[in-house]
């Protein structure tokens, strides 16, 4: 991984978040308090205005400051979230390097593990892990099967997508969507489909490429 | 969306710098990262912060002064406050004797609070404040959030701080208190965040929202507008099944505190009904109501609606609540 | 309509209930006439009593107490009250320096209280608050109307009244103090009386009414919906020039009380972030804002808006302003 | 004038407020504060409800009861003004009697007085003496005239709806429409048009015995 990717991969997140404000908006006014779209769009653009500080910085320098950034400007639930799991990414690539998918793929695990850890939430409870854990599972069982980015980048968006849409059957029992019981129920979690649009951004760069 | 705004994105710290303006006997207004401490820094004490989202006004700023809150970091709209706003503000009250900081129970405050925590150089603690009973602490919740019952919160730990009680002491009333308050609120509009620029919930001319959050989440049921008798009658209900399903038993003539907290859009004349009901209601239950508040003290924006909350007294809770206060929004004795 | 009630024709009496009920510490509520008074009766004094049409609390029952007024007589909503309610509330009250009458300007009010005022068998004056420059006073109209400056004309007069003054001083700074000030204020929507049952007036998502009066009757003009600032520079300057218009000619670095009331549906965020852009034009105008009051307190129901208030300071003003008072509404000091 | 023919008076003065409940309440919303409706039915009922106590009273002693309950009952603008009209009304049948067609029209126009004096307003300023003065006036001369008294009656209906019809016109000078300047134009005043349509109640009971 370059940091090069890395602002590449930021300005395609932010694209898409702004593209996709109206749907944020409404899966957040539905069952949540409305700010997910303004929060991710704030987050986006502080990392995006980053840019030249970012730029001289290694791969897991510029994680880690997008992390403490992101920490300090999104707020809200998934403030802290999105920022464990940039730093932790950044810690474990420090660590072991970034130089093969298998080396990508267990630093990605390592920050789905931060925010397991954070928000003390597991799989099936309505919120971005429902995205995040299924794709950190498969990242790294592709990685080791194969070395075809293209098949990953393919398998993961997919991968993505069926976790967003598996929030939609659930009852949420942590974030703010914990106190409707049965009434969220038909509703996708903003935060999972946050998460899906951003894998989506940086599976579809590498497909480009 | 008819607001006085000039640009969302300008709104909280125009707003604030009024705040700090309007109040500067009171406060200190620090921006960027975003917090505000009281104008004279108090000593001998634990320093009491608070913080979330914005939009509650006069939560938590207005309850900064003598006998309440140090600071308080207010977030974006809705949106809890970043971990630095809480490091900077600590830093700026701390007075040797710890931190306390007072937390409403959403995923977005714990959070961001537990990494300042984490990261603060002395002593805290927190106290998770949960007075909403809407949310039934089941098997497959979180818990329940904190409203209208964390000023109560915050005025007694306030309180107990200024005699220079030590920390441990201070949480431990916090707790308590939270503990013994119950709260439920009704929306009858929807509130309209600024960057959204249009109604969080549809609610049409004939239906209430029962349970509804602080910040327009949905609640319980949605159901068809009665007659304020019946919807009160259903609050106080929900109250007295909470405080049994957390085994909390008052005493025959328990002396409770009787909060109707606006939620920014309903007009004195009915919150005062809203209390004439719920009085008479919590007397026939065998409580005795002998304190009481009745205002805009936890708003949800421009939602029309109000929150009932009961918390029950003990002698300690009394004193406490009793005690001078001398902020923004509440202001007694002295 | 949507809003907390049982029966129409109930809302005032059971509202009234509830403010009796949680300010039984601060109020006595009696009924058939309506009036409230002190709990204490005091002594010694000059009677300060108020009153008006309701739907605008917590004008003027939450101004009854020490320091403010010594009773309040409500009328039905936006009707001002009936002279047998003055009588009873002035014989309830009155301590031999006589009844000092305050009174906004509406014709209903000027005559209602005029003639309690003839068949009061005791010393009595009466001040007409007039602050609405809305209301150009030219030869077409019975002069402007009495609206959020009423609160700092009670607080002064109760303020000297407390201190044993008589009657004429009273209303001489009653006169003063009134003649100091000047208010204007801004819809944004209008507001819904409960027997009606719908808006007073329409207005669109685009439009908001300036010079509106607070009870939702139309104002200056209608205008096209603009940004804070321009709406707040708007009122300023109708401000000013209203100053200018009757001769007052305010020094450099007069200091100045700024009030910023809403209307009742207009949340605090909102209301501070007028008072940021308000303060810094009377800054800009050579105005020095050394005392300031941000809230609801002179409210048109469920109306979204708020008015601009600013009362030229002197001495006398302001330790009146300053001293202590104990209202359920507005407390300070002691 | 007969008690009797008060109370019947007054209960078809009732019908016709409560049959008016949307223009009356329209109107005061458009250039006041639309509570003039539930003001004069509040005062409407009152009086109705009154009828045990007086059934037993002389004329004048009824109209003075009336003008004191109304005083402690309408408030608003309206409740003095229609209060010292009944009372002034009262004081001058009791000197004068009520024995003649021009002793009531001299009554009615000391009613009317009272009403002058009380409200410090005259006609022309679109208020309820727009159409009171030019109805006192009128009966005053049409007593002297003639004894025809569906011919006072059919003239005093039309008197009340023309001097109703004139305050559309009118800028406001007194009461609550005083402060909107050119925008009270177009809107016929309530007060006015409340007191048009109790006179055509009264008018129309003449008319029907
Ligand atoms: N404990 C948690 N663990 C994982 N994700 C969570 C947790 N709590 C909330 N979330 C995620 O955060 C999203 C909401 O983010 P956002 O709207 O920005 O914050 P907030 O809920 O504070 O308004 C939810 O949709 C959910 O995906
Ligand atoms: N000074 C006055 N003289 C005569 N009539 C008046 C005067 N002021 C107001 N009115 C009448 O009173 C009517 C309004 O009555 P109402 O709505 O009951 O009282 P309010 O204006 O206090 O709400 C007006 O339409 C007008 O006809
Ligand atoms: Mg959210
Ligand atoms: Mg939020
Ligand atoms: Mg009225
Ligand atoms: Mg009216």
């Amino acid at each position: 991984m370059h940091t090069e990717f890395i602002l590449a991969a930021a300005k395609n997140i932010q694209q898409c978040i702004l593209a996709n404000e109206s749907t944020l908006e409404s899966l957040d006014r539905e069952i949540g308090d409305g700010d997910h779209y303004i929060n991710m769009k704030r987050g986006a653009n502080t990392i995006v205005e980053l840019e030249a500080e970012l730029t001289p910085l290694k791969p897991d320098e510029a994680l880690n400051k997008i992390g403490m950034k992101l920490l300090s400007t999104i707020g809200g639930a998934s403030g802290p979230l999105l920022a464990s799991f940039f730093m932790s990414m950044a810690k474990v690539l420090k660590e072991n390097g970034g130089d093969s998918h298998a080396k990508i793929a267990a630093a990605f695990s390592a920050g789905v593990q931060a925010i397991i850890q954070r928000g003390k939430a597991n799989i099936g409870e309505k919120t971005m892990l429902d995205v995040l854990i299924p794709v950190a599972q498969q990242f790294e069982i592709l990685a080791t099967q194969t070395s075809d980015v293209n098949l990953i980048s393919k398998s993961l968006i997919r991968t993505a997508e069926q976790g967003m849409l598996s929030t939609k059957d659930l009852i949420a029992t942590k974030g703010r969507a914990a106190g409707l019981g049965e009434r969220a129920i038909g509703h996708i979690d903003p935060g999972a489909k946050s998460c899906q649009l951003m894998i989506e951004s940086v599976c579809k760069l590498v497909l480009e490429k | 969306m008819k607001k006085f705004i000039n640009n969302v994105d300008n709104i909280l710290v125009e707003s604030l710098s009024g705040f700090a303006k309007a109040h500067s006997d009171l406060v200190e207004l620090h921006l960027e990262p975003n917090f505000l401490t009281r104008a004279n820094k108090a000593q001998n004490k634990v320093a009491i912060i608070s913080g979330g989202g914005s939009g509650h006004e006069p939560l938590h700023a207005g309850y900064i002064g003598y006998g309440m809150l140090d600071a308080a970091c207010p977030g974006h709209v809705f949106t809890s406050p970043t971990p630095d706003q809480m490091l900077m503000a600590a830093e700026a009250v701390h007075a040797d004797k710890g931190v306390l900081f007072i937390v409403k129970n959403y995923a977005g405050d714990v959070m961001n609070f537990e990494m300042a925590a984490e990261m603060l150089p002395f002593e805290n603690a927190t106290v998770l404040t949960s007075d909403d009973c809407a949310v039934i602490n089941s098997t497959y919740t979180t818990g329940r959030r904190g409203v209208a019952g964390t000023v109560i919160v915050e005025k007694c730990v306030g309180s107990l701080a200024e005699t220079g009680a030590d920390l441990k002491a201070c949480k431990a009333l916090g707790d308590k208190v939270n503990k013994q308050t119950a709260s439920i609120g009704v929306a009858l509009t929807s509130c309209t965040v600024p960057t959204a620029g249009r109604p969080t919930f549809d609610i049409n001319e004939s239906e209430l929202e029962i349970g509804v959050g602080i910040h327009g989440e949905p609640g319980r049921r949605r159901e068809a507008m009665r007659e304020a008798d019946e919807i009160v009658g259903d609050c106080v209900e929900a109250i007295l099944t909470d405080f049994k399903i957390r085994d909390i038993h008052p005493t025959n003539k328990h002396e409770a505190l009787l909060l109707i907290n606006g939620f920014g859009a309903t007009p004195l004349m009915e919150l005062y009904l809203i209390f004439n009901t719920a009085a008479k209601l919590f007397n026939l239950q065998g409580f005795e109501i002998s304190r009481s508040l009745v205002g805009n003290y936890t708003t949800a924006l421009d939602m029309a609606g109000a929150s009932i909350t009961l918390c029950l007294l003990d002698d300690e809770i009394k004193q406490h609540w009793d005690s001078p206060v001398h902020t923004a929004a509440l202001r007694w004795g002295k």
